[in-house]
């Protein structure tokens, strides 16, 4: 399986490290909703079909990436920085963005 | 000769590094493996936004100008850049005193600067043979067109990380973590011995 | 239906193999029972099997998608064993083991569980005292357990690697004798016969589309082959748990899917006789009769749903077989394959009533699910006809995540891909 | 010449000859020649004998597919088993024998087996060897009494334990284009892709190019095939954008287009280059794939078609055309297709006399009828054979008329004399790459065959594995798909013109004649068609349990040639028709790979070595080294004829007589910078660290986002905006990449960096009464007295010439300093603080007296830290901050988190005055017959020279609660046994005095 990271280009799912679900929403960290904090801790969504997650570029930029999987065909539809668009982030970063989001 | 304040710094290479040619070289030398050991290794991050500052930051202590786009970087064989991430950059220097000269233009409020120089290991692969030995590394495209000469990569090779710089159409420089440089360094070898190798 | 033994199969082979039956009828589905089972794999039909014969509760219908026993029953490196850290775990692997001893006279089907021993490698000796530490657990809870020494461990296996010069020299073991290997498909087909004598639907190529409720209740299913009415809806589903549960409504669980690849080599002389497992990364290898060293290692890390792995989990696998058995360099693999785990977020599974009224769950076997099939079957049994758990799966709740109750025998917490 | 071996033809060298053995006889072959080619023009006809029966057999395909002559080849000692003789090519040397069989292969005790047939039937293993339900073999013991001859009984080839001196190597490779068999569609894809330009890969399993070409006899532009198919190689081997691959068998098709492929470098050489690889297994992605995998000729299913001299019809052409080698002087066909009339031709061409073709089609066209003609061959229209004749070779076959509507046998048998039987039941498009890939296969009706589906992913096909048997459509086909592949406009040139021998593609419908005797299905496993119809009749119809029931098509050859015939059978036994009885989805490898080749480089060499700087130092001095993850830590330095205990015993004391000195380099270090740094570590750690001032350290813990204890370690604040985070050794990554999600994904507005220092930095701790005057006798540029560097205080000076930092934290209890240097200098600071410490009575101490040390302190490491504790197990509930939130605090006071009978952190003495052993339980009564009732058990253990004790760091239930009590160590593992005092975790020095000194 080949990830498209936004910065390095496809690489080898090898490179990459699973952070799992990205739907799950952390409370705010003085929250003391206990329902909210096990499930953000707990629950997954889990479908079998287009997949919202995170991964980390742990091999290659580290950079953490959103991206969205066909969990049946392993099928890649986006990959993006978790970090926002990265405004300002000139010309170092932007050029194999753009290229991955064409992509898309 | 580079001037230093302190001692030589050992290379964890040390009892490894055999000068002199190996494997397969009654066929010819297709690779040159050696050390470079440049006296400062820097590794620069600029905040969101403040990259531009940075590159002229960069600009300004090596006279370097970085290319535009992802990776991108140039050498000028005794200075090198390269970026290997968004915002963060390695720049190499055969003079010792590169974090320093960083410190002094690189302000909090462009980004940080980390002295690497004793934690990363710089090896140089050079030859027809570099592109075919380090294939057998790294699932990256080594083809000129894909890997640029002056760019930069950041890869692993299982658990050791690397950044590699193409510092011509057949010469890679490639900075692993110090303490797994022996170990990369003898497959390294090894797998140069196909080919035909000497170290330099 | 006839009881197998030699003599029938002489008296078979007399008259040209011509009599033989099916092991199982191929029913179209009622109206309405008293129990459906959703998943026919191994948990769904073991708890079939335990339902009839253990509770009475014969009107049953087990719902399978596919075929019979094609998810992880027919799937996996048919790995048996008790030798868990945390007591929850022991011991209802040990009265699954208990089951497993008896299982194939019980069934009259030769499961073919032979126990070999499950031997676990220890590199180093902070690890030799951390098998020590859950061989002296399973002791204390009645299981059998033993330490085994370098030149012990040589003895028995002689290919396998135990110089100093290895990269991770072996320092010693943990063995459990009891443990072993058996024909995972043999238990299915075994199960289903069982659960037929006694009455059970086995209902292939059905698969489920939704849930009939009766107000909050559920109350059937829906299938492609019709409505199925029942008082109570069982899920042995593991691997697509949370496609199912989304079916009913239920979104989110304390589950992610993932993919676990095994593999099998061509057929060899006899080259081990345990179950061996390595303990400086993750992979585990055993002999079938037939020959085929049968392995496997981690799991490939991401969500999925595809029974199809990718290469790197490969590489790493034969990486760590051949750190352990240099002698297979030239030992060819025949053949891999993917299965779908339900891996929780404690590494332990959940059988369990609810989560909705009607509703019965059996999920979160990660890849630990083949041995756990009698126990799991009988437990779910229990707990689906007396509406609670028995003793032995009431730890195994869906709340005892949010209750910080978890039954974390790897101690690497909420992160799926690491238990 | 032997007697089967043609003067001319074929790609084998006959100025060239090779001597090798077979089961210990010397033959010799031709360079080119395969093992089975070089056999069977030796007249050999027995190849190996079969898994269930033993029956003899001889060669059935002349390629990969090849079920019955497998062979063990020997390398000395190494063994290589189960290779098919069709894929050994032979070298001098070469040793090959044959497998399963006792005592020889011509003399099999276990072909007994066959008197058993009935018996032994598909699923007769379930049925029976249940054994006794009372007395001694009850239980699992007669099925292992059983299984115990079973097991030697089965298995074929036997594989070595002597490690392999081969190197396997792994490659990566990107291209454009990969194009997947070098037949004429492949090479047509190949030149036609590599002509606009394309970085091409051409991969064949064969060592030679062209596929069908190199046997078909047809002729392209006018010349033979195989020179149009030479020259075509010639072109693509002079161009920089190709790269080929022969001998290169393409086994995987993984997502996103990532193929596996394993290129057999040098196993038929007699010596491998110097650092050649034997196997070289590259990971292709390529950017498009051309499927151009051909076909697979199927066996007709029939009594005796197992028989020695019973050979796919193509192989045999292959024999004739490729290696000169008449697989029979007498031959006759049995086919249900117009290919095999193509094979009688040309083995007619090559010398053989054919005696007859059997063709179960009642009507045959003309041209069919010319070539027979042309071989001399006397046709039998609507016949089929019943039977074989001979023992380990082929004597004869009986024919019988047959009714192709119903598959009736009509009228008498009749004899035919013949030493090779040829047969051909149609072709199975080779779709198994493209299966892997994600797609579900289609039947065609027509062809009789499963062709490929539409691509779910970037492949296109072309040639046979498409459907398109002729070479015609194979060349413009292959055309086609390399400009698709390679993105190409289209090509207005013309196409090569094909001279092809005559025939229609379609087969009649015909896979099994149904008469008395034994046929096989699956060759390797002994399926028969009666084994088919067995799982048919007791429900196993599912194509899945067809295969897991009777074993159909799960042996070496994977069923390449008996899966569609045994899905025939069935489907004919339930009135179904093919598709609806399903197909198997293929999944890699296509054909079998060397494990040698999967674990390629890391083969001996597992995980990479991970050193400190003063490592080549350790070793010489005696250090006995430890692996602790990746890293090497010495364990200790031992003096002549002590043991571990002496030598951990002595450094530890001295330690807290003098000093000490341990090399604390492998501490994970993390550089966190930036305006943000101090709030974001606040957040990280349970306690504060916004609050520590610049120059000092503190020693923090982090929770886990469930609230368990996740690690632990002192971070030094060197500036404003700039700490220095340790972390323990093994958690080093992992805290990494914890930071790393929070800033990136939770809290992005955070101005921080974190970034790895590990290597940057060498430490080395020294601690001990005398540490102080040491360092204060070799440290320059600073002092070193409390009021200069207090208990956790930093300063940075110079030592031997190298600049150091320097803070007072201890681990020992001792007052204890670490001193970190450039990790280059690190050896030489460590040599300087040696030889500084001499005079004072300085050692060098390990791992197991660090460990000493600590238990004696009560400090936690990962054995307490063992992701199921929380900080109050630990007694570390000091240290949650409860003015601020912080990552777990949400989490830890959950209602399990809390609970009364947890097991909490305490220390044991030996009362016995005995050893403890690590992973020993704690019981509150002892039992040696009858172990139970543990409330605990030991994490870490040590003889502690300060107490004069064997002492033990535990985790017991309500262990805080039992201080002062007593209980007992229960092991039965190691039949240790004893009462013990529960005490503190704090042992030694509880009040600190020392280190704060």
């Amino acid at each position: 399986m080949l990830i498209t990271c936004p910065y390095c280009g496809p690489r080898d799912v090898i490179e990459f490290t699973y952070q799992g679900d990205g739907n799950r929403e952390r409370p705010d960290s003085a929250s003391q909703n206990f329902e909210a904090w096990n499930a953000y801790v707990y629950d997954r969504l889990n479908p079998a079909g287009d997949h919202n997650e995170i991964w980390q570029h742990s091999g290659g930029c580290r950079a953490h990436l959103r991206v969205v999987r066909n969990t049946l065909t392993h099928e890649i539809s986006s990959v993006a920085f978790v970090r926002g668009d990265h405004q300002g982030r000139g010309d170092h970063g932007s050029a194999a963005r753009r290229k991955a989001e064409d992509k898309a | 000769m580079v001037e230093r304040q302190s001692p030589e710094p050992l290379s964890p290479l040390e009892p490894e590094f055999h000068v002199g040619s190996h494997g397969n070289f009654e066929h010819g030398v297709e690779i040159i493996l050696t050390e470079t050991r440049p006296g400062s290794i820097v590794q620069l991050a600029a905040w969101p936004g403040e990259e531009k500052k940075l590159i002229a930051a960069i600009r300004t202590v090596t006279g370097l100008a970085l290319p535009d786009g992802a990776g991108g970087g140039l050498s000028d064989g005794v200075k090198s850049v390269f970026g290997f991430a968004p915002g963060k950059f390695t720049v190499a220097d055969e003079a010792e005193g590169l974090a320093a000269a960083f410190a002094k233009v690189v302000t909090p409020a462009i980004g940080t600067v980390t002295d690497l120089s004793h934690g990363r290991i710089a090896i140089r692969i050079a030859g027809p043979k570099a592109e075919w030995v380090l294939a057998k590394f790294f699932a990256i495209d080594f083809a000129l067109p894909a890997f640029p000469v002056g760019a930069g990569r950041s890869t692993t090779h299982h658990d050791i990380f690397a950044q590699i710089q193409r510092t011509s159409a057949d010469q890679f420089d490639i900075y692993v973590f110090r303490s797994f440089a022996r170990s990369f360094w003898k497959a390294l070898c090894h797998a140069s011995e196909e080919v035909g190798y000497e170290v330099q | 239906m006839a009881e197998y033994s030699a003599f029938s199969l002489l008296a078979n082979a007399l008259k040209g193999n011509k009599d033989w039956k099916p092991a199982w009828r191929k029913p179209d589905p009622k109206a309405s029972y008293d129990v459906i089972i959703i998943g026919g794999g191994g948990h769904g039909l073991a708890t079939a099997y335990y339902l009839a014969k253990e509770h009475g509760i014969t009107n049953v219908a087990v719902v399978e998608k596919g075929w019979l026993g094609s998810g992880n029953v027919g799937r996996n490196t048919t790995a048996v064993r008790s030798n868990y850290l945390l007591p929850a775990n022991t011991r209802f692997y040990e009265h699954s083991m208990k089951l497993w001893e008896n299982l194939s006279h019980e069934l009259n089907y030769n499961v073919m569980f032979s126990q070999r021993g499950c031997l676990n490698l220890a590199h180093t000796p902070a690890q030799f005292d951390d098998y020590a530490r859950r061989g002296n657990a399973m002791r204390h809870l009645g299981v059998d357990a033993e330490l085994m020494t370098k030149a012990e461990i040589k003895r028995l296996i002689p290919a396998l690697d135990v110089s100093d010069s290895a990269r991770f020299p072996v320092v010693g073991g943990l063995m459990q004798r009891r443990a072993g290997t058996a024909r995972h498909d043999a238990v299915a087909w075994g199960y289903a016969r069982g659960a037929d004598r006694r009455g059970v639907d086995i209902i292939e190529n059905c698969e489920v589309t939704g849930f009939l409720r009766d107000g909050d209740r559920i109350s059937g299913v829906t299938t492609s082959r019709g409505d199925i009415r029942a008082r109570k809806v069982a899920m042995a589903v593991a691997g697509s748990t949370g496609r199912v549960m989304q079916l009913a409504g239920i979104e989110t669980m304390p589950i992610e899917s993932h993919v676990l690849q095994a593999f099998v080599t061509e057929s060899l002389k006899p080259f081990i006789d345990t179950v061996v497992t390595f303990g400086m990364g993750h992979f585990y290898m055993s002999q079938s009769d037939k020959g085929g060293l049968i392995y496997g290692g981690d799991i490939d890390g991401y969500n999925s749903y595809a029974q199809r792995g990718n290469l790197p989990v490969v590489d790493e696998v034969m990486s760590e077989m051949l750190a352990l058995f240099p002698g297979l360099a030239r030992v060819r693999m025949l053949r891999s394959w993917g299965g779908v785990c339900d891996m929780s977020m404690d590494g332990s599974p959940i059988i369990t009533t609810g989560p909705l009224p009607g509703m019965y769950l059996n999920c979160g076997w990660c890849y630990g699910g083949f041995k756990a099939t009698p126990a799991s079957g009988w437990c779910f049994a229990w707990t689906i006809a007396k509406d609670q758990p028995h003793d032995l799966n009431a730890p195994f709740t869906l709340d005892r995540f949010h209750r910080g109750l978890v039954i974390d025998d790897k101690g690497q917490g909420a992160n799926p891909r690491l238990h | 010449m032997s007697p089967r071996r043609a003067d001319t033809g074929g790609r084998i060298d006959r100025l060239k000859t090779i001597r090798f053995t077979f089961d210990g006889t010397a033959y010799t072959g031709h360079a080119g020649d395969t093992l089975a080619s070089a056999l069977l023009a030796k007249g050999v006809t027995l190849y190996g004998r079969s898994f269930k029966y033993h029956r003899p057999r001889g060669l059935l395909t002349a390629g990969v597919e090849e079920p019955n002559a497998l062979v063990t080849v020997l390398k000395g000692e190494v063994r290589e088993p189960n290779i098919p003789a069709t894929m050994v090519e032979i070298h001098d040397g070469l040793v090959a024998i044959s497998q399963n069989r006792f005592p020889s292969l011509a003399w099999d005790i276990n072909a007994v087996n066959q008197l058993g047939g009935n018996i032994l039937s598909a699923g007769f293993y379930y049925k029976t060897f249940m054994g006794p339900v009372f007395g001694p073999l009850k239980g699992t013991r007669f099925w292992m009494f059983c299984e115990h001859f079973i097991r030697r009984a089965a298995g074929l080839g036997s594989a070595g334990t002597a490690k392999d001196p081969a190197r396997y190597e792994r490659m990566n490779a990107f291209c454009d284009v990969l194009v997947v068999g070098s037949g004429p569609a492949g090479l047509m894809a190949a030149r036609t892709a590599a002509d606009q330009g394309a970085r091409v890969m051409l991969a064949d399993l064969e060592p030679l190019f062209g596929g069908s070409a190199n046997w078909s006899e047809e002729s392209i532009d006018g010349a033979p095939a195989a020179d149009w198919a030479r020259r075509a190689v010639a072109q693509l081997a002079g161009r920089d954008n190709v790269r080929l691959l022969p001998r290169t068998t393409v086994w995987g098709y993984y997502d996103n287009n990532t193929l596996a492929a394993l290129e057999r470098v040098s196993d038929h050489k007699d010596q491998p280059g110097k650092g050649e690889p034997r196997h070289r297994y590259w990971a292709i992605r390529a950017k498009s794939v051309v499927l151009a995998t051909g076909a697979f000729e199927r066996p007709l299913v029939f009594p005796g078609n197992d028989r020695p001299g019973v050979m796919l019809a193509h192989a045999a052409e292959r024999y004739a055309n490729e290696f000169g080698v008449l697989p029979g002087e007498r031959i006759a066909l049995f086919t249900n297709n117009d290919s095999a009339y193509r094979a009688a031709v040309a083995l007619k061409k090559a010398g053989a006399a054919v005696v007859a073709i059997a063709d179960v089609r009642p009507e045959l066209s003309p041209e069919i009828r010319k070539l027979a003609a042309e071989a001399e061959a006397e046709i039998f229209a609507g016949h089929a054979v019943v039977a074989t004749e001979g023992g380990k070779a082929l004597s004869g076959l009986k024919l019988q008329r047959f009714d192709m509507a119903n598959g009736a046998l009509i009228g008498d048998a009749r004899s035919i004399h013949a030493d090779c039987l040829l047969m051909s039941g149609g072709w199975s498009p080779t779709i198994h790459l493209a299966s892997q890939a994600g797609a579900k296969a289609e039947w065609n009706a027509a062809r009789q065959a499963f062709l490929p589906p539409k691509p779910t992913q970037s492949w296109i096909g072309a040639g046979a594995f498409t459907g398109s048997f002729s070479t015609a459509e194979a060349i413009a086909e292959g055309r086609a798909a390399g400009l698709a592949a390679a993105g190409g406009p289209s090509a207005p040139s013309v196409l090569p013109v094909v001279e092809a021998v005559p025939g229609d593609p379609d087969p009649a419908p015909v896979f099994e004649i149904r008469a008395k005797g034994k046929s096989f299905v699956d060759f390797q496993h002994d399926v028969t068609a009666e084994d088919v119809r067995l799982a048919h009749r007791e429900g196993f119809v599912s194509v899945e349990h067809l295969k897991r029931y009777t074993t159909l098509g799960m042996a070496t050859d994977q069923g390449k040639s008996s899966n569609v015939p045994g899905l025939a059978i069935m489907a004919e036994a339930l009135g179904k028709p093919i598709p609806e009885v399903g197909t198997t989805r293929f999944r890699p490898p296509f054909a079998p790979v060397s494990i040698g080749s999967l674990a390629a480089e890391r083969f001996g060499d597992l995980k990479p070595e991970r050193l400190t700087p003063m490592h080549d130092w350790h070793l010489a001095n005696s250090a006995t080294m430890y692996s602790a993850g990746l890293w090497y830590r010495p364990m200790i330095y031992g003096h002549a004829g002590e043991t571990v205990e002496q030598a951990y015993v002595r450094e530890a004391k001295a330690t807290r007589e003098s000093a000490g000195i341990v090399d604390v380099s492998t501490l994970g270090k993390i550089a966190v910078q930036g305006p943000d740094a101090a709030a974001f570590l606040d957040r990280v750690y349970t306690n504060m660290f916004s609050t520590l001032a610049v120059g000092k350290a503190r020693y923090g813990l982090m929770l886990r986002e469930d609230g368990l204890a996740f690690d632990d370690g002192t971070t030094w604040r060197l500036g404003e905006q700039d700490f220095l985070m340790t972390t323990t050794t093994a958690n080093a990554g992992k805290v990494m990449q914890h930071l790393e999600y929070f800033l990136d994904v939770i809290w992005p507005e955070l101005k921080v960096h974190v970034t790895s220092v590990t290597d940057e930095w060498a430490g080395a701790a020294i601690g001990g009464p005398k540490a102080r005057q040491i360092l204060a006798a070799c440290v320059t540029g600073t002092s070193v007295d409390n009021a200069t560097l207090p208990f956790m205080g930093i300063v940075r000076g110079e030592l031997s010439g190298v600049p150091v930092m320097i803070c007072r934290l201890s681990f020992s209890g001792e007052m204890a300093f670490e001193v970190y240097s450039g990790a280059g200098h690190g050896a030489h600071v460590w040599e300087a603080l040696v030889e500084a410490g001499k005079p004072f009575g300085l050692v060098t101490y390990g791992l197991e007296a660090l460990g000493t040390m600590r238990i004696e302190k009560g400090h936690v490491t990962g054995a307490e830290i063992d992701g199921r504790t929380t900080a109050r197990d630990l007694h570390l509930d000091w240290m949650l901050s409860k003015k601020k939130p912080f990552i777990g605090s949400a989490m830890m006071d959950r209602e399990g988190l809390i609970a009364s009978d947890r097991l909490e952190l305490v220390g044991l003495i030996a009362l016995d005055n005995l050893p403890f052993n690590g992973g020993a339980h704690i019981v509150e009564e002892v039992d040696e017959a009858n172990p139970h009732g543990s409330i605990g058990h030991i994490t870490a253990c040590c003889y502690s020279p300060a107490l004069g004790r064997h002492i033990a760091l535990a985790l017991v239930k309500g262990g805080k609660a039992r201080q002062g009590t007593r209980a007992h160590v229960s092991d039965p593992l190691r039949n240790r046994f004893g009462p013990v005092e529960i005490v503190s975790n704090h042992f030694f020095d509880p009040d600190g005095s020392r280190m704060h000194g």
